[in-house]
């Protein structure tokens, strides 16, 4: 163990602000890849059934007279 | 009325905000330009720092220009421009919405960057809020400014660098201004007077340049 | 390579063979971050010179070094893709960009992070800064014309393109950087001096080095599948696999 | 009541007409024929003020159309060779940035529309990726909710099927039978009944009205 | 073959001169960027000569990134792009004649105006003639890969800043060799090094270069 | 011989068509039909290589078009939506461009054709200047004075006036007539006979064959 007690490892012998401000920005931008990575697989999976949708809309449509 | 500006200002948003690339790409441009001078001219960091602010705003006014293409040119093309024209409503007034609209996706955007090209620069807090201010002023200049030469060489096909060559000589009084206060700035000077130059140069280019593009539009487009 | 990949070529059965890679990946990058960050963090002795702020080392390091091995990656798939027009590659070459971006990000934010302690200034023009920075543009550049496109078929073949003209760049760049930091003012910018390291600051920063490496596996894969799922959501299987999950939603309520 | 007094036309000191007259009142349709080049396109954007005529003027409701623009333009509608629409919006967006910018005080269902215009399906499509003549439905889809009486339409059926020509000849005949009118012109043969419409065949100037 | 190269330079070349100010575009431009500095940073000579070449680099470079926009764009959208790909003719071939044309149009032009703008920044002899040697070895590499961004982005609206995004990282180590060159010129030393190695890229880009272009036009244009 | 086997197409993971087949011969005109958006644009973009299909080839004598494009371009004539005239050189200009790139082999009068398409006296004009379809007919020149025997139009007969429209289809039975083929689309009924060309029509994928 190189630290004697919590406040000490806070404090990363003075270089407490560099080092966890390094540590949260290098965890903030994983954070961000992995949810913008979900993000994607939902859109995609709700893209493809407005698809399903919109064919049943176009069924629908292909009923009505008079249209261009 | 405003309902009119707000819908144009709503629809070039969305426009910008479909291609999402679009609204970091002045900023891009702009750290990408930033950077290349170190690259060009060596990394001293008094030397950058003291050129900095210069720089800086050249990069500003270079993405500004840029992008003008951007303002009226796909309207053109596309025949939105002409339909915009036959809108019922004072043509400056849509202009200015439109106006608006380019500011906010390309002089906005460099002002939130520009901390960060501070930082790469060298540039103390001093200084760097001088840039800030004189930013914040000048680049609704550029658009207002910007806007009058594409409205002039929009009908021509390739204005593109045409429009650069009518609009520096426009923009230099905004570029010589803004670098004298942060100069002021930089040797701990008051800077105010040269923000109210510009401030008012700001006013008036809202009040009249309206007119001169709309002006420019219609002898563009005919 | 090739021979290899081939009966994986068919998009579906990589879909469910990169879906039982998958968790293996998640297990060891999540083992060995805990225990690399435990003992980097708090068991590892204090550099001599630098104090605490070297335990910067253990994410920078692997970030930077990872940064790399994902564009080579990308430059093998873009050229297997352009080659053999083979369409997985490209979604190679798609899925894997991000991550590379984001750990150079991190590379360039934590190596920041320690120049200020260490030379005063969060930036100087270092040879090695500067080629970190350009290429996260260069990975910035592929990422946004991939999403610039709207047919990601396209958008693969162009993202490869520019992948292969970046390899080619690359070193080229990285000597160029070189020299011309040296000759304009080699003195007077800190080199890294390299500690000798102590074993016990370096086993640590092996297992981090496996951890971001395993979580860069895992991430591409998970991207891999999106790509596939994306390109190929014409396809019955892929109708049918929305179709289970959304029924699976409903079900849930 | 659209009047055309005494109309010169010259682009490029090349006179295209001259001293052209006509008026159009409610109910009419006004079908400008005449082969390419002749001057169709140059007199319609006289009529709408995007150019100005050499000589002669435009008046709408006996005034001056370069007078009032934005009144005369709350009761214009024009469709030109170039469609206006956004390509980087979707169908659904162009037809609402229209409707609120150009027709604020008409209400209708935008689902509506892009049935009548046979969109539907494609109402989140990017209007840029549509086929040629989907993009010019959209454009087209404007006379749908427009409650302007004048419509000046400029080829409005390139690109569109013979179905959808069909119904907008249809839609023109309605607008008309509402006291509204039409200035267009096409290369195509109208299946319009002959009553319902005149023609204004554009010629080349005479020998001595070529130069004015 | 050699008639089809000829052929297009020669509708490139026309279609400039039509519009005569095409020609002197660029040049303005360039000027006009070059003249900004010392606005922009101060006039001290000294400052100036030492980042002289760094700032004319720069300026050429983004001249010729102002000008690549209409490489291949106003082809891309009157449809002569297309009808090029459909050519009996190597697609990479009648390609290296378009970027031929374009350096005619920009890169030779700002190698014509720099002895001014050498002036203009108290440059001495030697240093100018190691800048004149790089930017006629660096501009044609500059718009062989322009081409390729261009290529790249074409198809897409707003392409204008991607172009810059992918572009700049390509052009930073010509920047570099360049600026180093004439920084060795500038304290006496000899730069043939450099210029080798420049000459060796240009050989590289001109066998590579329209190869990637071509393919990426294959993709863009689909 | 141009021949489709099996083709497929895919736009943005919509099926246009699937498995489409078809042969063209020497002496026959093939009129592909099908209302707006059906995918006639995107097939022709198939047909001379712009776009690569999903599935399925397309040869030409018996080879796949993508093998050997410079002899399948020396053979085959493509006008699209667009014309692919620069607008800033004229007419004269653009069509000697198009004559010494494409077919160097031929040798015309250039003020013949001028006449043919209706377009003396504007031979030194700017394309850019001229109306919407006299630039469309510097592009459709080109059909005068090309060697090569497959022609693809997609939508030639727009923005040209009725005269032109006969004019044009004279040329196309000419050209077939000489060995030559044609496919070509068009939404406005051809007049010419019916026993000179071939219809196809496209037609949405039906149900089970909207994914593939
Ligand atoms: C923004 C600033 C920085 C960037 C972009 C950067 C970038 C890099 C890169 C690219 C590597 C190579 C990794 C590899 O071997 O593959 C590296 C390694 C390293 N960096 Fe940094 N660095 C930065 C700042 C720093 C600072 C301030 C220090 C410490 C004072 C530092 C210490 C190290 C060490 C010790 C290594 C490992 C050396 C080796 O194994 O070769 N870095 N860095
Ligand atoms: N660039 C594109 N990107 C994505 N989808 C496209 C693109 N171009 C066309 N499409 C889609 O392909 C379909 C067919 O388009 P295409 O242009 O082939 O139709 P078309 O038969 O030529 O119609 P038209 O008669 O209107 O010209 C359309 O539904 C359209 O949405
Ligand atoms: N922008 C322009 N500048 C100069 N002359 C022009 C311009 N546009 C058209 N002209 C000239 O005006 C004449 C008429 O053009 P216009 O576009 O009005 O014809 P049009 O009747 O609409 O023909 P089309 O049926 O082909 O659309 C043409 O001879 C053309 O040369
Ligand atoms: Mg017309
Ligand atoms: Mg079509």
């Amino acid at each position: 163990m190189a630290f004697s007690s919590f406040s000490e490892f806070l404090a990363m012998g003075g270089y407490g602000f560099y080092v966890w401000l390094a540590y949260g920005v290098s965890l903030l931008s994983v954070i961000f890849l992995i949810i913008d990575t979900v993000y994607r697989r939902k859109k995609i999976f709700n893209q493809v059934e407005q698809r399903l949708q919109r064919e049943q809309r176009i069924k629908a449509a292909e009923n009505k007279k008079g249209t261009l | 009325m405003f309902n009119a500006f707000a819908q144009i200002v709503r629809k070039e948003l969305l426009g910008a905000f479909r291609q999402q690339s679009d609204i970091l790409n002045p900023i891009w441009f702009f750290v990408i330009v930033v950077t290349l001078f170190p690259l060009g001219i060596g990394t001293d960091p008094v030397l950058l720092a003291r050129i900095a602010p210069g720089i800086i705003w050249v990069a500003a006014l270079l993405a500004a220009l840029l992008s003008f293409e951007r303002l009226f040119k796909d309207d053109f093309i596309d025949g939105s421009l002409e339909q915009m024209m036959l809108a019922p409503y004072p043509l400056a007034w849509l202009v200015s919405a439109k106006v608006f609209a380019h500011w906010l996706l390309t002089g906005l955007p460099i002002l939130l960057v520009s901390p960060l090209l501070a930082i790469f620069l060298s540039l103390e807090a001093n200084t760097f809020w001088a840039l800030f201010l004189t930013l914040l002023i000048g680049t609704p200049i550029l658009s207002l400014l910007g806007a009058i030469g594409v409205a002039l060489t929009i009908g021509l096909r390739k204005g593109g660098v045409l429009l650069s060559l009518i609009m520096l000589p426009l923009s230099i009084p905004i570029l010589i201004f803004s670098t004298m206060a942060i100069d002021a700035a930089a040797y701990g000077q008051s800077y105010i007077g040269m923000l109210a130059l510009l401030g008012a140069m700001l006013v008036g280019a809202i009040t009249l340049a309206p007119f001169a593009i709309a002006a420019s539009l219609r002898v563009s487009v005919s | 390579m090739w021979k290899w990949l081939h009966p994986y070529a068919k998009s579906e059965k990589s879909y469910a063979l990169s879906g039982k890679l998958m968790p293996w990946f998640l297990v060891t990058a999540v083992i060995t971050f805990v225990v690399g960050m435990v003992w980097g963090l708090a068991f590892a002795p204090a550099d001599y010179q630098q104090g605490d702020s070297f335990r910067i080392i253990y994410i920078h390091v692997p970030a930077a070094m990872m940064a790399m091995a994902a564009y080579s990656t990308m430059a093998i798939a873009a050229f297997i893709a352009l080659v053999w027009q083979i369409r997985l590659a490209e979604m190679t070459v798609a899925a894997t960009a991000p991550i590379g971006a984001v750990y150079t990000f991190i590379a360039l934010f934590t190596g920041a992070a320690w120049g200020k302690p260490m030379w005063g200034a969060w930036w100087v023009w270092d040879a090695r800064l500067t080629s970190e920075l350009i290429l996260l543009f260069v990975y910035l550049g592929i990422i946004a014309l991939y999403n610039a496109f709207s047919d990601k078929v396209l958008a693969g073949r162009a993202a490869s393109i520019l992948t292969l003209v970046g390899v080619i760049n690359l070193p080229i760049i990285h000597f160029s950087v070189v020299w011309w930091n040296t000759l304009h003012q080699g003195a007077t910018i800190t080199k890294f001096d390299k500690p000798s390291m102590d074993t016990a600051m370096l086993y640590p920063l092996l297992i981090m080095i496996i951890s971001f490496a395993a979580f860069l596996g895992f991430m591409s894969l998970y991207r891999f599948r999106n790509e596939i799922l994306h390109r190929e959501s014409h396809r019955p299987w892929v109708i049918s696999l929305v179709q289970q999950s959304s029924t699976q939603i409903n079900k849930r309520g | 009541m659209l009047q055309c007094k005494n109309l010169t036309c010259v682009r490029e000191e090349r006179v295209l007409f001259n001293n052209l007259n006509f008026t159009l009142t409610s109910g009419e349709i006004l079908h400008v024929e005449g082969p390419n080049g002749i001057g169709k396109t140059s007199l319609f954007r006289l009529l709408v003020g995007l150019s100005s005529p050499y000589s002669g003027e435009i008046c709408w409701q006996q005034e001056n159309i370069l007078s009032d623009r934005e009144s005369y333009y709350q009761q214009m509608l024009y469709l030109g060779h170039k469609s206006g629409v956004k390509p980087e919006l979707t169908a659904l967006e162009n037809l609402q940035f229209f409707q609120r910018l150009y027709n604020p005080s008409v209400e209708f269902d935008v689902w509506e529309i892009l049935t009548q215009v046979g969109l539907v399906g494609y109402e989140d499509v990017l209007t840029g990726q549509l086929s040629a003549g989907q993009q010019r439905r959209v454009a087209l889809a404007r006379m749908w909710f427009s409650d302007c009486p004048l419509w000046i339409l400029d080829e409005p059926f390139t690109a569109i099927d013979k179905n959808g020509v069909k119904v907008i000849e249809n839609l023109l005949i309605k607008h008309v039978q509402n006291g509204g009118m039409v200035i267009l012109t096409t290369h195509q043969d109208l299946s319009i009944p002959a009553e319902l419409y005149k023609n204004l065949t554009l010629q080349k100037p005479a020998f001595g009205e070529q130069y004015v």
